[in-house]
């Protein structure tokens, strides 16, 4: 027999010391407060889910605290809560979102099932946070269509809202082409349009440094 | 055969297997959800119709405008110079070699902000900077650029100046000549779609 | 399984496993620490560099691959891979003697050839390798092993290209070495 | 957390004792592995000694898992580490170059620092020959300069080539790599037998 072909028991604790630092790595691994549960694909794809939003006639029942299993948030700063806000609901300002203890509020009525509803002033103050919940598992947030300023104009009627479109996103209000085509006849006083679109891709590569 | 060599080998085999675990949630480099949710509660990623106009008219080289709508919306009217990825195909045909080219602002455009936001969020995720989202979207730019309306006479006077720019880039857009140009059918239609759509003081 | 008689007389190695394992680490290890592989031919390119600048720092300076080397804040020499080829003298000094590997001059050749024949191969060898290495960005340990290691595409080639060549090759210089 | 000395954890300063250092820690292993024999390197071409066939892949492999392992626990961001540029025709001209150089000269630079070390002649030879191979292309550089430079692909990685994930890779190279070591044992065994005065 070859000396190489002796016990490798040395190789073996070599080995066996390396799988002990892995699992110390493993064990010391900082646990995040929030972390992704959707891939980036399934966020993309999730996108369309309609149990993501929340219609504003859907409120009715939470003014009336007809639920107990629907909560409002309210994400706009503390001074505007003050001065008007939806009845019922809390207020969370987005700046305090990232807080421990509101992470830790948002996972406790996560597992109480209780549906989460964000809003702002529009939509759009709201989507990014209520997007950003339902990608790290918070299944439960929902977002308000129409923010707080379409609750605003039919509080008094919500129930009405049912067929109104008014809070749609995403839909085109006007025919476009025909409105930005050129009027009485008038050529476009610059050929921007007849250019073709610059294309301009990232080459793929890494960081380069030094060499060998 | 010393059977120390069979669980060397073993051992080996178990450690490479398991690096197939790691992956499965190790895709492609993200930022961290906390630092996502820190950038996300900024309002610094809106710009107004105003500016990406301006933009476009004095040619700025470092403008990327996508259009995130479908490809049936973006050939029926996009903005010039805009390109296409839409929403549901970010993650295909190398649509992600678009962002993080250096020097280059993206700003995404949609009908309405939401998708542009939702576009914005996930190229954030996936870690990519100067990204934008043109607040209003292709509607407000309809109502402020293509279509803008005279404030009223006792509006404050940068008002006014904002009117007397968007009836230039007005200009620069459609063609349109006069300030009676295209008045008609197309105001009423604007009006009329206020009241539901758009908040006082712009979008 | 036991030691028989003619092993006795050979010098001790570790177990190569033992040893692979362990060189496995310290490329985690460097990598961990600064951030790229070992390597070894870059010495000897600063070593060539440096007594060409200091020979003729005109004619260096204008070669259009030597130049590129040149700074004026340091030498050439002032360099990692120049520091770590260092270490690597010393730690083979240190395995050699503790080991008992440390002798006076001596050369390995095959049964068939000359010690003189075998300096004459070495120093071709050696200039193979030293033109393959500026062609292939690195040697067996700084492109093959490291730029494998970190999944670098060049690495991989390099790699097969050493190895490969070296089992199509080695048939027309058996005599060599068996 | 790593890389330490880019991410500043480590000053510049250390740089070379750092260096020195893990040189220190290469030599050893080299040497204590037997890499400073010509004999024993050969052998991996005549199936007569696979210890370097062993050493490399065995450390290749360790070092591919643990850099996943490591690059998941948080201890070292992969993105941030130096990735060997990639120019496709001259570096397999280099590798071929490279596996002659090889087999004729019975090192590679690195063990033939190991080989000086402890009083190798041809070690030093070969290092000689080092030397004036690497001052020959200095000297014929510009008669190639273009060739040189040619199938430039950047930093790039085999997942970026290719797509597939690098754990895929590095799966396929372990159980190649220890198919191999089983397939050797055996190889050598056949081997050992007509050789009577084989010596390290």
């Amino acid at each position: 027999m070859h000396i190489h072909e002796l016990n490798p028991w040395r190789t073996l604790i070599a080995l066996s010391a390396f799988i002990v630092i892995l699992i110390i790595g493993f064990l010391t691994m900082p646990k995040p407060l929030i972390s992704y549960e959707k891939t980036i694909s399934e966020s993309v794809n999730a996108l369309v889910e309609s149990d993501a939003y929340f219609y504003p006639w859907e409120l009715e029942q939470v003014i009336a605290k007809e639920t107990d299993t629907i909560v409002l948030f309210d994400l706009r700063n503390n001074f505007i809560f003050g001065q008007g806000h939806i009845p019922g609901a809390e207020n969370l300002s987005a700046s305090t979102l990232s807080r421990e203890e509101n992470i830790e509020r948002m996972k406790e009525l996560r597992d109480m099932g209780v549906t989460v509803v964000l809003y702002g002033d529009t939509q759009l103050d709201a989507n990014g946070p209520s997007m950003l919940f339902r990608q790290v598992g918070f299944n439960n947030v929902k977002v308000l269509l129409g923010g707080y300023q379409y609750y605003l104009q039919h509080k008094d009627d919500l129930y009405s809202t049912v067929d109104d479109d008014g809070y749609m996103k995403g839909v085109a209000r006007f025919d476009y082409a025909e409105m930005a085509a050129p009027k009485d006849g008038a050529t476009l006083s610059n050929d921007q349009d007849a250019q073709p679109v610059q294309v301009q891709r990232r080459q793929k590569s890494n960081v380069a440094a030094g060499g060998c | 055969m010393n059977k120390n060599y069979i669980i060397l080998t073993i051992l080996m085999l178990v450690l490479a297997v398991g690096t197939l675990f790691l992956t499965m949630k190790h895709e492609p480099k993200q930022i961290d959800p906390q630092e996502l949710l820190q950038e996300i509660i900024q309002p610094t990623r809106y710009v107004s119709t105003d500016q990406v106009a301006k933009m476009i008219i004095q040619g700025d080289p470092s403008l990327m405008l996508v259009d995130v709508r479908s490809i049936y919306e973006y050939e029926e009217y996009t903005l010039p110079g805009a390109i296409n990825v839409p929403l549901e195909e970010l993650l295909v045909n190398d649509n992600l070699l678009y962002f993080g080219i250096p020097g280059k602002k993206v700003i995404f455009v949609s009908n309405d902000d939401i998708q542009a936001d939702q576009m914005w969020v996930l190229t954030k995720r996936l870690g990519y900077g100067s990204t934008y989202v043109m607040k209003g979207g292709i509607n407000c730019w309809m109502q402020t650029i293509i279509d803008p309306q005279r404030p009223a006479e006792t509006a404050a006077a940068t008002d006014f100046e904002t009117y007397s720019f968007r009836k230039g880039a007005q200009m620069y857009f459609t063609g349109a000549g006069s300030e009676d140009a295209g008045s008609g059918q197309v105001n009423v239609q604007v009006q009329r779609r206020q009241k539901s759509n758009v908040a006082a003081g712009g979008c | 399984m036991s030691k028989n008689k003619s092993t006795d007389n050979q010098p001790k190695y570790i177990n190569p496993y033992l040893g692979g394992v362990l060189l496995g680490l310290l490329i985690i290890l460097t990598v961990y620490i600064t951030g790229r592989g070992l390597g070894a031919s870059g010495a000897i390119k600063s070593a060539v560099v440096t007594t060409s600048s200091t020979i003729a720092p005109s004619a260096t300076e204008a070669n259009e691959y030597m130049g590129q080397f040149i700074s004026d804040d340091h030498s050439p020499m002032y360099n990692w891979l120049v520091f770590e080829s260092l270490g690597v003298l010393i730690g083979g000094l240190l395995s050699g003697i503790l080991f008992g590997r440390v002798g006076k001059f001596r050369t390995d050749h095959g049964p068939k050839i000359s010690a003189k024949k075998r300096w004459v191969l070495a120093v071709i060898g050696g200039a193979l390798f030293g033109i393959g290495s500026q062609f292939g960005r690195g040697c067996t340990s700084g492109a093959a092993l490291s730029g494998t290691a970190t999944f670098a595409l060049g690495g991989v080639i390099v790699m097969f290209g050493i190895f490969g060549t070296g089992y199509i090759v080695a048939y027309f210089f058996r005599k060599l070495w068996l | 957390m790593g890389p330490l000395i880019p991410n500043g954890v480590i000053g510049e300063g250390w740089d070379f004792v750092i260096a020195i250092l893990l040189g220190i820690a290469f030599g050893f292993i080299l040497e204590a592995s037997g890499f400073s024999s010509s004999r024993n390197l050969a052998g991996v071409f005549y199936g007569y000694n696979f210890v370097v066939l062993r050493v490399f892949f065995t450390a290749l492999i360790v070092a591919m898992v643990g850099l996943m392992y490591f690059d998941y626990v948080g201890w070292l961001d992969l993105s941030k580490i130096f990735i060997l540029p990639t120019y496709l025709t001259p570096m397999i001209v280099g590798g071929v170059i490279m596996g002659v150089g090889f087999v004729v000269g019975g090192f590679c630079p690195g063990t033939s620092f190991t080989g000086i070390a402890i009083g190798k002649l041809d070690a030093l030879f070969f290092t000689i020959g080092l030397y004036v191979g690497i001052f020959g292309f200095s000297l014929a550089y510009p008669l190639f300069a273009k060739f040189f430079d040619s199938g430039a692909m950047g930093n790039v990685t085999l997942t970026d080539v290719t797509g597939i994930p690098a754990p895929y890779f590095a799966l396929a190279f372990t159980v190649v790599a220890l198919a191999a070591f089983w397939g050797t044992m055996f190889i050598e065994k056949r081997v050992r037998k007509n050789m009577k005065q084989y010596k390290f």
